[in-house]
């Protein structure tokens, strides 16, 4: 667990992590996608707003907590999003720019991420941010962002009802990842009753609420109960005996942090096996990085809805998972949340390149029908309402801690980040 | 040497003490500092609030809140729920089901704006409730708590279980609070923007303007013989109550002044942040507080303004060269404060500095501080001459109190 | 509230329910004991008994890796191993705070609490160093796994009964050393009259030492049955300090009979309102109770009534 | 005798029937007795006999389990510490305790009967009137000379000066003192005699005291406890001739 390390070395400029040898390989495959650029256009042209653009450099920022309690959640989109910048740099930069970094802690303390992305748009002007985590440190950076208009691409799936101009979300917005699952557990599993279980705060309580919506007036199912409980509880056993009683066929759950933990142990101790599905247990939460820390013996059998699972079968997944091991060490493993951050530097390049610009109010203008088809989940496409276009998959988690995917939607989900008839 | 002249205040030492922090503040860092670091050290001077509160509380009369975040967080929130119904006009959210009230709302199927919202439409409403808030509910706790004489190590659990209350409640009524997200995206103070770099600026004068209203409200307190009968109370509380004073009543007061700075400070963060959430009611939030004040000098209202501006600029220092070093200097500063100086930086100026400053102002005004040391010299008709409402004895620089 | 429950769901909810608050009351038991000996005993506030809990559970964390590399055949037996080193390492830490921070503050209450924040500050962030910011999970082995089948509905997990016995030893022993041993009444003569105590001939300050490392070493056996049922990371231990002070505060702070009852009393009103309420009123509806009480009642439930 | 005057009207102080019991154990037992005005009287009687248990009572700092307490036909038990020194009770505590960080004058000062509610101490100024009746005080107590030396660098016995003076300065009617003269010189003692003595000729006093040849020096009359009842009243030579003391301090 090295890692912490690596990435809290604070302000170290993004020029060669020991990612050399890794670099080589992919350097070639990534140079055929990008189309070499014989000429370096003039940095007047590209850059007219006064960003850190030079000749041969580009500035961009890294916005995550590396210190508090979401250091352990948002380490790994450090790491991808410096090994996307890494990568891109390998293959020649964007339009001819080398990318140059400044990362900044957030600490897990909202203020401090507004304090550092003022300080990352107006003290390092900084062409582009990748980071937040929290639907809080967003909220907090958003209307920063806004002011100075920089642009955030935020790696987590999260609860939507936001659509910022200055903000490309590269994670899942909550109907992505709820509506295709519940429809999966009704049809295949011929699910009738749910029970939503999460954490107290605003991500789990809106994607309950869109999934209850489904539940009860798309498909005319039954909500057996509803629950949250304070981050960071760890005393489960009441709502395990509720479930019992009860008996729902899907407990659907978006618990997180240290909770997930207490709570998928007490589930086990209290006799109740995933693998019969009896309950099911649908979780929107738990990624594989997450089950490093619960232990795989822990949840083995719990389904997940995301849109990536390390163990995706794809030419690119397969690339990706062989670098970041490479850079990283060969025990790291890849949640949905770090491949999503992985996208943010490459939607990026894309952009500027389609834009000739690095000005956001260009690039803006572009997002569109960006694609990305090196992407390690196989395919994105960004939306006009810049969220992405993506499938949405279900995985069985494995004792070995990775999940084994069983389902995923025949077409793209379009991201809605207002559902109508869900609010 | 006598009060009625308010100019010469200032050229006694202490209101040299006084006048170099305005110095400091109102002209140093100004200049010194770029708009974005300015409007940092306005949002450390927001804690200052909290720390002179704790001075008065802690360090006087002896009682120590693990609680204040509670206040500093009512405060804050007064603040931004008018900012926020202020951004939320049915223009700015047209695209919710209900437009006109805070987004945060519309997401928790709220249909109208909960009553006690209502009256945070008024900027005199909630200027008054910035106050009222905290004062109301330290009131509650200093009554309930103090008149049955829990006082000591059973205060500061109580007060440190209220916090944690009050941070669950926010999250869980995320509806009616925003949540864990706090309220956010907070633009305008009756028409104006206080983004913009000129507003954050305005605001941090603003900001040193109420620090300095507070500083003379806790030195006023401080020197009456309120303020003695605090020090008197944490020393002997059963002399002073056998001296015919209601101590709960006292203690509720200091409770009750703590909790205003608080709220003052929680409402100017929210002003030079632009936003509140929850994390700055909680535990961890409220006990930095108190290191704040302890570094400072836990006796010296001056010293809690240095505290909470060096501890903060450390923090920010740290945590962008060394981020991992930090917990640890901060765990080591706790402990270096409470073992080697408990008197904080106050404590290491009297014994340091002062014997130097002695010289200087020998030297340099012999004439004019004469009369100190003649006090000194145990004269059978002292008082007389003693300016009324200064008192060196319980002034947080005197030598005594080392 | 009881609609759409049968009779005899309820006889089991009510079952249930019991043990759920049973297991919560031996979480609150393990928590709390090593505090009350310290705070109640001492009048030390340990803020840093959390980080003491956490460093006993990474301990059960580093003993059953060691098992499972080099002792594979003996891993069923590692917990007993790693209770016993997250005393010893517990208590020995315990002992180094004491003489390096604690006992010079004696007099000073509201300060230990201050010290004792900041030393919970390093520890965490020593954990952040050494074993990384990511939770860690304990193995188990297998007989600990699975529940003991009462009725349809009724099963009683394993862990949790360990835990539980865990829980009562500890509370027994403890009830033994302090009011049934030679160094037990050592102690309570301390709390009582430090000078008397020292004038007929008790090593007061080795006493404080002996005390502090105890309540530290049981904090340590607690962080090692938490790894059973709890997560192990480096800011797990905050997680508990709130709901450990109340319980001891709530029980009367120098009764530890007060701090059983006063842990039973909020286990099993935390865990009845839980089953009816949402997991987050519930919480707060317990400590507004607790508090409400404590407001109303300062001295707790046990404190002794004496010549103020 | 005191069956005879149960109108407890003329009396400055009537405890009746006083109880208080701590945990069973009854410190003071089904008490009473009474106080003229400008008396002198001395409770003595051994350790656990209750005698600072009864000042406690008095001053409000115990609340009693039963009785009543009566001081100038004000039921004193209903009442909180600082209304009962308000309407004209100090106590003086066993132990000197003064506040050690202020000056004597300022202690003095602490103790004047003005300012004493919140918003008083607030507007609290030292005029002459406050100066005046802290140098009267002052000179009563021996303590002119040091009244601007902190209360810390005083003698022991000064700091029991300094208390008595912090309770004249309130004009009480009833003054309690536990123990003025413990730890004493011989000549501090002297000058504590002839303070009380001072102090007698306005004020009611209340004083616990062993050194016996002391309360011979200044009581009016004694009232002897044991086990927290009341053993014998009347002069001292009285109470040193009858039977059941001399048994209960032989017997001790």
């Amino acid at each position: 667990m090295d890692t912490t390390d690596q990435a809290a070395n604070g302000r170290s400029f993004g020029k060669g992590l020991g990612l050399k040898k890794s670099l080589m390989t992919l350097a070639a495959s990534v140079m055929l996608a990008t189309s070499a650029q014989a000429a370096v256009p003039a940095t007047a042209e590209v850059n007219t707003t006064g960003l850190a653009v030079t000749d041969d450099t580009v500035t961009v920022g890294i916005l995550h907590s590396i210190t508090g309690t979401m250091a352990i959640s948002e380490i790994g989109s450090v790491q991808a999003e410096k090994l996307a910048i890494d990568q891109i740099n390998a293959s020649g930069g964007v339009l001819g720019r080398q990318i140059e970094f400044v990362q900044e802690d957030g600490a897990s303390d909202w203020p401090t991420f507004a304090e550092k992305s003022r300080k990352l748009l107006r003290q390092d002007n900084v062409a582009a941010i990748f980071g937040a985590w929290t639907s809080a440190s967003r909220k907090a950076v958003l209307p920063v962002i806004e002011q100075y208009n920089g642009m955030l691409y935020y790696p987590t799936f999260y609860e939507g009802l936001e659509q910022s101009p200055n903000v490309v979300y590269t994670g899942q917005e909550a109907t992505q990842q709820i509506l295709a699952s519940i429809d999966w557990a009704a049809e295949t599993k011929g699910a009738k009753s749910f029970y939503l279980l999460g954490s107290d705060y605003i991500w789990p309580r809106t994607s309950n609420k869109i999934a209850r919506k489904h539940i009860e007036d798309k498909l005319g199912l039954k909500v057996s109960g509803e629950e949250y409980y304070p981050l960071g509880h760890t005393q489960f056993n009441s709502v395990i005996n509720k479930i019992k009683l009860r008996k729902p066929d899907v407990i659907f759950a978006s618990v997180v942090g240290g909770s997930n933990v207490a709570f998928y142990k007490q589930m086990k101790a209290a006799g109740i096996d995933f693998t019969d599905e009896k309950p099911l247990l649908l979780t929107i939460s738990v990624t594989e990085d997450e089950i490093r820390g619960i232990g795989g013996e822990n949840v083995d059998g719990i389904y997940a809805s995301m849109k990536y699972f390390q163990s995706l079968d794809n030419p690119n997944n397969k690339e990706f998972v062989a670098a970041f091991k490479e850079a990283y060490g060969d025990d790291m493993v890849i949640g949905d949340v770090t491949q999503a951050a992985y996208l943010g530097p490459w939607l990026w390049k894309a952009a500027v390149e389609k834009a000739g610009s690095f000005d956001i109010d260009k690039i803006r203008e572009e997002f569109a029908g960006i694609e990305f088809t090196k992407a390690p989940e196989g395919y994105v496409r960004i939306h006009e309402n810049h969220h992405l276009w993506s499938k949405t998959r279900i995985g069985q988690a494995q004792p070995d801690g990775q999940y084994k995917v069983v389902y995923e939607t025949e077409e793209l989900m379009e991201p809605d980040p207002f559902p109508e008839g869900y609010q | 040497m006598k009060s009625s002249s308010p100019l010469k205040w200032f050229a006694t030492r202490e209101g040299l003490y006084y006048v170099a922090l305005a110095v400091l503040l109102v002209v140093l860092l100004p200049l010194a500092l770029d708009p974005f670091r300015l409007n940092m050290v306005g949002k450390y001077l927001t804690y200052a609030f909290v720390a002179i509160g704790l001075v008065m509380c802690w360090g006087k009369a002896g009682i120590l809140s693990l609680g204040q975040g509670v206040f500093f967080g009512l405060g804050g929130y007064c603040m931004a729920m008018f900012l926020k119904l202020e951004a939320s006009t049915p223009e700015a959210t047209a695209i919710q089901s209900t437009p006109g009230i805070p987004d945060f709302m519309d997401w928790n199927q709220l249909t109208e704006l909960p009553w006690f919202w209502e009256p945070f439409h008024s900027f005199s409403f909630t200027l008054l409730a910035v106050i009222g808030v905290p004062v109301l509910l330290a009131f509650v706790i200093g009554f309930a708590m103090f008149t049955r004489r829990v006082g000591g190590v059973y205060f500061a659990i109580i007060t440190q279980a209220i916090a944690a209350i009050l941070t669950i409640l926010i999250i869980g009524q995320q509806g009616y609070t925003g949540g864990v997200n706090g309220i956010t995206d907070l633009q305008t103070l009756n028409g104006w923007d206080i983004r913009t770099d000129e507003a954050r600026t305005i605001l941090y004068f603003v900001c040193v303007g109420m620090l300095f209203l507070c500083l003379f409200v806790a030195r006023l307190v401080q020197n009456r013989k309120l303020g003695r009968i605090l020090v008197a109370m944490n020393a002997q509380e059963n002399r002073v109550r056998f001296s015919g004073y209601d101590v709960a009543a006292f203690k509720i007061f200091v409770f009750c002044l703590a909790a205003a700075f608080a709220g003052v400070g929680g409402a100017m963060f929210t002003l030079i942040v632009g936003f509140m959430s929850p994390s700055f009611i909680g535990i961890v939030a409220s006990i930095e507080m108190v290191i704040f004040c302890a570094l400072g000098g836990r006796l010296s209202i001056l010293g809690a303004v240095y505290g909470a501006l060096l501890v903060n600029a450390a923090k920010s220092g740290f945590s962008e060269s060394f981020p991992e070093l930090w917990p640890f200097a901060m765990g080591a500063l706790f402990i270096g404060v409470v073992l080697a100086f408990p008197n904080g930086l106050a404590g290491l100026y009297q014994t340091y500095v002062m014997p130097l400053e002695d010289k200087i102002f020998k030297r340099n005004k012999g004439a004019q501080l004469e009369a100190k040391p003649a006090e000194k010299t145990a004269e059978p008709k002292p008082t007389a001459e003693k300016t009324p409402d200064y008192d060196p004895m319980i002034d947080s620089y005197s030598p005594e109190k080392s | 509230m009881f609609d759409g429950y049968t009779s005899s769901e309820l006889m089991s909810i009510f079952a249930m329910q019991g043990f759920a608050g049973l297991s919560l009351f031996s979480v609150f038991v393990l928590m709390a004991l090593g505090l009350a000996i310290i705070f109640g005993q001492m009048g030390v506030i340990n803020m840093a008994h959390g980080e003491f809990m956490i460093l006993g559970a990474y301990t059960t964390y580093l003993t059953s890796g060691f098992f499972q590399s080099y002792l594979p055949s003996l891993f069923g037996g590692y917990f007993f191993v790693a209770m016993v080193l997250a005393f010893l390492i517990c208590a020995a830490l315990g002992a180094f705070v004491e003489w390096l921070m604690i006992r010079r503050l004696y007099h000073r209450p509201l300060d230990t609490l201050l010290a004792t924040w900041g030393l919970s500050l390093i520890m965490q962030q020593a954990y952040r160093s050494i074993f990384g910011a990511r939770e860690v999970g304990v193995d188990l082995p297998e007989w600990m796994m699975g529940a003991i089948q009462v009725t349809d509905l009724v099963e009683l997990p394993i862990n949790g009964l360990f835990v539980m016995i865990i829980a009562l030893s500890i509370a027994v022993g403890v009830y033994f050393l302090m009011y049934r041993s030679g160094y037990g009444k050592k102690v309570r003569a301390v709390v009582q009259n430090r000078p008397m105590a020292e004038a007929v001939g008790i090593n007061s300050a080795g006493i404080d030492r002996a005390t502090f490392a105890l309540g530290c070493g049981i904090a340590g056996v607690a962080g090692a049955a938490f790894t059973m049922i709890g997560s192990t990371g480096p800011s797990s231990g905050q997680a508990y300090i709130v709901d450990t002070f109340l319980v001891v505060v709530f029980g009367g702070a120098q009764s530890l009979i007060g701090t059983i009852v006063s842990a039973f009393g909020i286990s099993q009103a935390q865990s009845t309102m839980e089953f009816f309420l949402s997991g987050s009123m519930a919480k707060v509806l317990t400590l507004l109770v607790v508090v409400g009480i404590l407001m109303l009642r300062p001295e707790g439930l046990m404190a002794l009534k004496v010549r103020r | 005798m005191s069956a005879a005057k149960s109108k407890s009207g003329d009396f400055l102080l009537a405890v009746e029937g006083l109880t208080v019991s701590f945990d069973g154990f009854k410190a003071v037992d089904d008490l009473s007795f009474y106080l003229d005005p400008k008396e002198i009287r001395v409770i003595i009687g051994p350790n656990g006999a209750g005698k600072t248990t009864v000042l406690d009572l008095i001053c409000g700092k115990t609340k009693a389990t039963s009785g009543s307490i009566k001081f100038d036909g004000k039921e004193l038990t209903k009442l909180k510490e600082h209304q009962i020194v308000h309407s004209g009770v100090g106590r003086k505590f066993q132990t000197p305790s003064v506040f050690e960080d202020l000056t004597v004058f300022e202690n003095l000062e602490v103790s004047y009967p003005k300012g004493h509610s919140v918003m008083g101490a607030l507007g609290f100024k030292r005029d002459a009137e406050v100066i005046n009746a802290v140098e009267e005080v002052a000179e009563t107590i021996f303590l002119t000379e040091a009244l601007n030396e902190p209360a810390a660098s005083l003698s022991h016995g000064q700091k029991q000066w300094l208390e008595i003076g912090m309770l004249l300065i309130q004009k009480p009617d009833l003054l309690m003192l536990d123990e003025p003269v413990a730890g004493m010189s011989v000549t501090e003692r002297k000058k504590t005699a002839e303070l009380l003595r001072v102090i007698t000729r306005d004020h009611t006093v209340l004083v616990i005291e062993h050194d016996m040849q002391f309360v011979g020096d200044i009581a009016d009359r004694v009232t002897v406890m044991h086990q927290g009842k009341v053993l014998s009243e009347g002069s001292i030579e009285h109470v040193k001739s009858d039977p059941k003391v001399i048994e209960v301090y032989l017997g001790h």
